[in-house]
């Protein structure tokens, strides 16, 4: 019933929509890789799969690329059905993690090759060629070997032979994981410049949560073959739909504390058990699915941004607790304070200026206007 | 102090001076011992050669290792072409040719049928892939004097019994356990990335192939060629069961002249028909022995 | 159509080999075990006998030396050849100015058969006329080498001729493998101070395993499959005292008459190649996680 | 694909053979490839193709035919045997039963073979009464070359029997002479043996022993004493004798390095090619007492089709057993002629010998199979015979033992 009224509702978007993946299903014999996935995309939107490795981001990419078959669903491209349709007739293009670029063609031909497979007239091979090296300023380039280039060059080869294809949809497989920490960043803006200017529509695999934050308008979160929650980056950091999201979105990750929550009237308190120090309690204004009175254990999802110096002059919703000291960090724009409640390691994000000394207390500020809460068996997010 | 300081100096010079006795010591050691091997390893072939420049005369008195007293070339000529081996003494000349005849195709078809065979086990795995592999490395191991009978029963059923083709047919078939070995070690060690870039880009099966991982395959083609060639050209065995007259490789010649069981025996004839019969894999290890090592340095040796 | 075509394609590839190999590799053995279950003479019958065969095969003293042989052979030449093959791809890996020259002849061996080969090596080992001779000649009046022709010891002759053959191809497989061993990890132990013996020994050694393993399966079929090696130098014989399993499948198939005996001798080698093949494959192809 | 390619090219040439030609046609495997051999055959070959026949060459050498016979069964399961080869002894018969054979008894009765032809060796060539092989020489086994100049050194004669052998043998050895060359390779030994047999037991027992393989003969005091001879035999060779081809050991004797071999008749060529005069450089005595081991090569006919093969095959025997074939055949190879109204008068000393003394044997009954060159025994059982014989020259096994084992390995292999 419910499948057959997700199917209603998706039908009359495809025609909108460039991808649109339906109950998609994939097994290894009696593994199962993926399980009901259902995502759809429009054009211009940068779809980001993120997850942990081996949640099967790999293998969804791979089958909207038709290099591996699924069992069930299906996937649609362009509002056509993509089933047994083979890869070179999805009009996608692909760039690989480790750029599959063809060792023993140089740089010109790597990126003509699938014009050449196609047929397509030499003039307008040059042509293309042209344009797209000037583009990704790799025109000097053309005439080297793969194995002549550098790790940055390569990455820009790859997007070339991408480029060129000028498809209806681009597919990334964690293009940047094989660069280092600075060229990952510079590549990153690059390609975030490309789909600025060319307006593509993209499918991106990472496991790199930052590059997710920073290139999608929309993300998809996976793990074991399972979508956890997909929607806008803005949805995906401040209501994660459950723990997991949390927890893998954002760095330094969000604090998960135990704690329980009471209904006092209309008021709703939350309170963490601290075994040296008094309790916290504070004040949340918004509902608790499935607290209608009385006392629950809960999980409280708290982004160190939220938890800051109690002297900070911003603050104006915090509510003020004291708490031991135990790591200080400072990061030059942030100090990042560990501290330690109801048994877990918790981390505040505070002004680079804040005076704090490791091993005394101090009092932080906690803003619950963006906090989460969790169901602590469930995980699943309660409000 | 400096008394000390001197000492501790002159100490030191003579810590190097020792050390670089001791360097110059284990060079020494490492060429010795390094010049010694050469000598076992060409020892075979000194005889060989010293033997076949002798005259007849001076091998059935001399010592079998003396360097000859006179150089006599008479034997080499006599070995390409003038031996008897059968009733027409035409030397090795006219079976070499079968051999060239036999080797060339058996050594491009195998080694084609290996790299495609690889190709597919290494990136185009299916269910039961990897099974079917081990079943064809378990062919590499099967002792050929088991295979003698049933190959003629089939060879007579197939009407290529005694020719080239049937022999041809023999070598490629054993020869496929080795080659799909090599070629398919080779190929893992190739990102499976490629094959799924070049297949966005549209290529097919074939494309691929000829076009991204032929072109990269030469080190391994080494190594494959110089293996098969080597079965091949020595083969004794299948080229004595699977030929009939006119079509009898090189071997079998070598073996008609080095074995003839009831009359004279000139061993320097036999000597240089030895060596010309082996020259053809002797030149491929000298000249291509270089590459063989990097072929198998490229991956033919990593699993 | 196209479209099952394109699926298939590389099971079509795969095909003709896979017939040909289930033929002519499977299909042969499968006829030798059935013949060795029958009495077999000059040319192979069909009628079965049961297993009388194995019995005579037991009862034979001959086979008995020879599967004796196989296993000291067998192992003496796996390890020497690996030894030896080792030693020799270290020393060459010591920028030695002559590596090209020296390389060349440790490995043109293996170009050679053995009936080129057979009889220098047959001089060279014969007390009368080969080494003893020459030293005996250079004044050492007491030199002894004479195992080819003492029936106790003419099998290490037959292992020195065919280390001589193979070690040459053991030394490539493993200058190779030196050649790709990572140079970072030797000038990491090289600032740590351990000498260059204790370097191979404990570092670049062990990380050639699979080396070993690959030379291994290289050197254990050349010596089941050891024939040409015997025949062209001992012919088997003082006696029968090199005989080998693949010799006695040759001599009863083709110069005695006997393809049943031949056939069950031939079954017996097969299940010694499957003892050790089978586990070699079953490591090798395992589903392994990189 | 490949393969259907390859089969189809193999049959349009293989189309194209068998139509071209329409006249007489002969593959021959045989195994003599030496010089000698060689140009002893290219006589049959030149006859052949004098009569219109096209003779191809199959020559396959080594191991005393091992190899040839390995290439033969090939051939014969693919179907595609050759038209005549080289066989002799009880394997044509093996072969006959196998039903490999053809009938070559037209040719035969026209040719009057039974008359030209000793009966024993008759016997050889004919399968179910009918001639399905026909001869080509007599080989002698059982021959002691020795060297004339140390033997007249040492005042001694060729010797006739074992113990005169002996007796020359402990004299030569005090002299420090090597009395006995020999080369250790199990058919050598084996001719050694046989050789021993007959003279220690005599034709009768020979036969008990090696050709009906009589359980009571092989286990007999007799074999004992074989046995023994073998042993002290074993005394008079020197260290180096395992694995060394015959024609070195010959060369030992022709060099003067030692006294004598016992080699069949084939070593004579080794002598003259080395330029030595048969009867005054080097002498052939037998020590059989009147005994004769004989060895007979022949072309067994093997089934082919087609008119022009087995025109061939008819062409082939009948010029086999020509007299000028005959002749110069073994003039060239060392044997002498198996028919036996040959004229021996351009043969040497040695030959004519060997001829005087076949006729002598035919008629005293003694003319005997040899064991050792496979014209006694099966394969199977002349190989479990060569085991033991082997073994016991190659070890210290003492006689007894050796006989035991000899009656044991002879049951198992019938």
């Amino acid at each position: 019933m419910s499948n057959a009224m997700k199917k209603e509702m998706a039908t009359p978007q495809t025609a909108k929509n460039i991808l649109a993946i339906e109950n998609l299903d994939k097994s290894f014999g009696s593994v199962k890789i993926l399980k009901d996935i259902n995502v759809a995309i429009e054009p211009g939107d940068f779809l980001v799969l993120v997850g942990p490795s081996g949640c099967g981001k790999s293998t969804l990419l791979n089958c909207i690329a038709g290099l591996e078959s699924s069992t069930n669903g299906d996937i649609r491209i362009g509002g056509r059905s993509m089933t047994g349709v083979s890869p070179k007739d999805r009009d996608i293009a692909m760039v690989f993690q480790s750029y599959a670029l063809y060792p023993t063609m140089t740089v010109g031909k790597n990126i003509t090759f699938g014009m050449k497979v196609r047929g397509v007239a030499e003039q307008e091979q040059q042509r293309k060629l042209d344009e797209v090296a000037k583009l990704l300023q790799i025109d000097h380039l053309l005439n080297r070997k793969p194995s002549q280039l550098s790790g940055g060059q390569r990455q820009r080869v790859a997007m070339g032979r991408a480029l060129v294809r000028d498809p209806q949809l681009f597919l990334f497989d964690e293009p940047l994981s094989n660069l280092d920490a600075k060229l990952r960043v510079e590549m990153r803006t690059e390609i975030k410049r490309l789909h600025q200017t060319l307006g593509a529509s993209i499918v991106y695999v990472t496991h790199d949560q930052i590059e997710a934050m920073t290139l999608a308008t929309k993300i998809v979160v996976m793990k074991d073959g399972v979508i956890q929650q997909a929607g806008t980056p803005n949805e995906i950091y401040n209501q994660p739909a459950n723990m997991f999201v949390a927890d893998f979105m954002g760095s330094p990750s969000m604090n998960l504390i135990p704690a329980s929550a009471e209904k006092q009237g209309d008021a709703t308190k939350i309170s963490i058990t601290r075994p040296d120090m008094e309790d916290i309690v504070l004040d949340f204004d918004r509902e608790i699915e499935g607290l209608k009175s009385g006392k629950k254990s809960v999980i409280l999802g708290l982004r160190p941004e939220n938890i800051t110096d109690s002297t900070n002059q911003h603050i104006t919703k915090g509510q003020i607790a004291d708490c031991r000291v135990d790591v200080v960090e400072p990061a030059g724009s942030d100090t990042f304070v560990v501290t330690n409640l109801a048994g877990k390691q918790v981390t505040a994000r505070l002004n680079a200026d804040a005076t704090i000394i490791a091993g005394e207390t101090a009092s932080f500020a906690f803003d619950l206007s963006k906090a989460s809460v969790f169901e602590p068996e469930t995980g699943a997010r309660i409000a | 102090m400096t008394d000390h300081s001197m000492n501790d100096h002159q100490l030191d010079e003579r810590a190097n001076r020792n050390r670089l006795m001791k360097r110059i010591a284990l060079r020494l050691g490492l060429y010795t011992l390094l010049i010694l091997f050469a000598l076992y390893y060409l020892m075979p072939l000194f005889v060989m050669v010293v033997t076949s420049l002798k005259s007849l005369d001076e091998i059935r008195t001399g010592s079998l290792l003396s360097l000859p007293r006179e150089i006599d070339f008479s034997s080499w000529g006599k070995a390409w072409s003038g031996a008897c081996t059968g009733i027409q003494c035409n030397g090795l000349q006219p079976y070499f040719w079968n051999s060239v005849l036999l080797s060339i195709p058996a050594v491009a078809i195998s080694t084609l049928l290996g790299a495609i065979n690889g190709y597919v086990l290494a990136q185009w795995r299916f269910k039961g892939s990897n099974i079917l592999f081990a079943l064809m490395l378990f062919g590499c191991f099967i002792p050929f004097q088991v295979v003698l009978l049933p190959m003629a029963i089939t060879l007579g059923a197939l009407k290529i019994a005694g020719t080239i083709p049937g022999l041809m047919l023999v070598h490629i078939v054993y020869g496929i356990g080795f080659t799909t070995l090599f070629f398919r070690n080779f190929y893992v060690t190739i990102p499976q990335e490629l094959v799924k870039a070049a297949k966005v880009d549209g290529a097919g099966f074939f494309r691929i192939f000829f076009s991204i991982f032929l072109p990269v395959s030469p080190p391994i083609i080494v190594v494959t060629v110089i293996w098969q060639f080597t079965q091949i050209w020595n083969d004794f065995l299948f080229g004595v069961s699977f030929s009939q007259a006119g079509t009898q490789p090189i071997t079998v010649a070598l073996n008609n002249i080095v074995n003839a069981t009831t009359g004279v025996k000139e061993y320097n004839v036999d000597m240089a028909a030895a060596i010309i019969a082996a020259l053809p894999t002797l030149l491929v290890y000298v000249v291509a022995g270089k590459y063989f090592i990097r072929g198998l340095t490229a991956g033919s040796v990593k699993g | 159509m196209t479209d099952w075509l394109e699926k298939h394609v590389p099971k079509l590839v795969l095909a003709p080999s896979l017939i040909a190999i289930f033929v002519f590799v499977y299909g042969f053995i499968g006829w030798t075990a059935y013949v060795s279950f029958t009495k077999s003479r000059l040319l192979p019958k069909y009628d079965l006998v049961g297993p009388i065969q194995y019995e005579k095969l037991a009862a034979s003293p001959r086979w008995e030396v020879a599967l004796t042989n196989l296993a000291i052979f067998g192992i003496l030449f796996i390890l020497f050849a690996t030894v030896i093959g080792l030693i020799l791809a270290i020393m060459l890996d010591q920028k030695i100015r002559t590596e090209g020259p020296l390389r060349t002849i440790y490995l043109y061996p293996m170009a050679l058969s053995f009936i080129v080969t057979g009889t220098a090596w047959k001089w060279i080992l014969n007390p009368g006329l080969g080494i003893e001779s020459v030293f005996r000649d250079m004044g050492f009046e007491n030199f002894t080498f004479d195992w080819l022709v003492n029936p106790d010891l003419a099998i290490y002759t037959v292992v020195i001729a065919g280390v001589w053959q193979s070690s040459g191809f053991v030394m490539a497989l493993f200058l190779a493998g030196l050649r790709s061993v990572d140079g970072e990890i030797i000038r990491a132990a090289m600032v740590d101070g351990i000498s260059t013996p204790r370097i191979y020994m404990s570092i670049i050694i062990p990380s050639m395993a699979p080396i070993f393993l690959s030379s291994f399966i290289v050197l254990s079929h050349l010596a089941i499959k050891s024939f040409d090696l015997v025949i062209a130098l001992t012919g088997g014989g003082p006696g029968y005292a090199t005989d080998l399993p693949a010799t006695y499948m040759y001599a009863m198939a083709f110069s005695r008459g006997d393809i049943g005996q031949a056939a069950s001798s031939a079954t017996v080698m097969m299940m010694i190649v499957t003892a050790i093949i089978v586990p070699y494959l079953y490591s090798e192809l395992r589903p392994r996680h990189d | 694909m490949k393969n259907m390619l390859l089969v189809s090219s193999a049959f349009a040439l293989g189309m194209a053979a068998t139509t071209a030609q329409a006249e007489p046609q002969a593959e021959v495997l045989h195994w003599w490839t030496s010089g000698g051999e060689a140009a002893a055959v290219k006589v049959l070959m030149e006859e052949f193709e004098a009569n219109g026949g096209t003779w191809t060459d199959m020559p396959v050498a080594g191991g005393g035919g091992d190899a040839a016979m390995t290439a033969l069964r090939a051939r014969v399961l693919s179907g595609n045997a050759p038209t005549a080869v080289q066989l002799k002894g009880p394997s044509i018969q093996e072969w006959y039963e196998e039903g490999a054979l053809g009938s070559i008894q037209d040719v035969a009765e026209a040719e009057n073979w039974d008359e030209l032809l000793p009966e024993a060796i008759q016997y050889h060539l004919k399968c179910d009464g009918e001639y399905c092989a026909a001869p080509v020489n007599i080989h002698r086994i059982d021959w002691i070359w020795s060297n004339a100049s140390i033997l007249e050194d040492a005042g001694i004669e060729p010797p006739k029997t074992w113990d005169e052998f002996n007796a020359a043998a402990e004299k030569l050895q005090g002299m420090g002479i090597l009395p006995l060359a020999h080369g250790g390779q199990a058919w050598q030994d084996a001719t050694l043996f046989e050789a021993v047999v007959v003279g220690l037991g005599g034709p009768e027992f020979y036969r008990d022993a090696l050709v009906d393989l009589d359980q009571d003969a092989l286990t007999s005091e007799t074999m004992v004493q074989v046995f023994d001879q073998m042993r002290t035999l074993r005394g008079y060779v020197d260290d180096n004798f395992s694995g060394r081809d015959w024609n070195l050991a010959t060369a030992m004797v022709i060099n003067g390095e030692a006294a004598f071999q016992i080699m069949g008749d084939w070593a004579k060529g080794e002598f003259i090619a080395a330029g030595k005069e048969p009867g005054e450089d080097f002498y052939c005595s037998s020590p059989s007492r009147g005994a004769y081991l004989y060895n007979v090569d022949s072309f067994a006919f093997f089934n082919v089709d087609g008119d022009d093969r087995q025109a061939g095959q008819q062409l082939l025997a009948k010029l086999t057993m020509g007299k000028n074939f005959q002749k110069v055949f073994n003039l060239n190879k060392g044997s002498i002629p198996a028919r036996l109204d040959v004229s021996m008068d351009e043969f040497e000393f040695c030959g004519r010998q060997s001829n005087a003394e076949l006729g002598d044997a035919i008629e005293n009954g003694s003319l005997l199979p040899s064991y050792a060159h496979g014209m006694a025994l099966r394969g199977a059982q002349a190989g479990a015979v060569t085991d033991v014989v082997t073994a016991h020259f190659n070890s210290d096994m003492s006689s007894e033992d050796a006989v035991a084992q000899l009656s044991q390995a002879v049951a198992a292999s019938q």
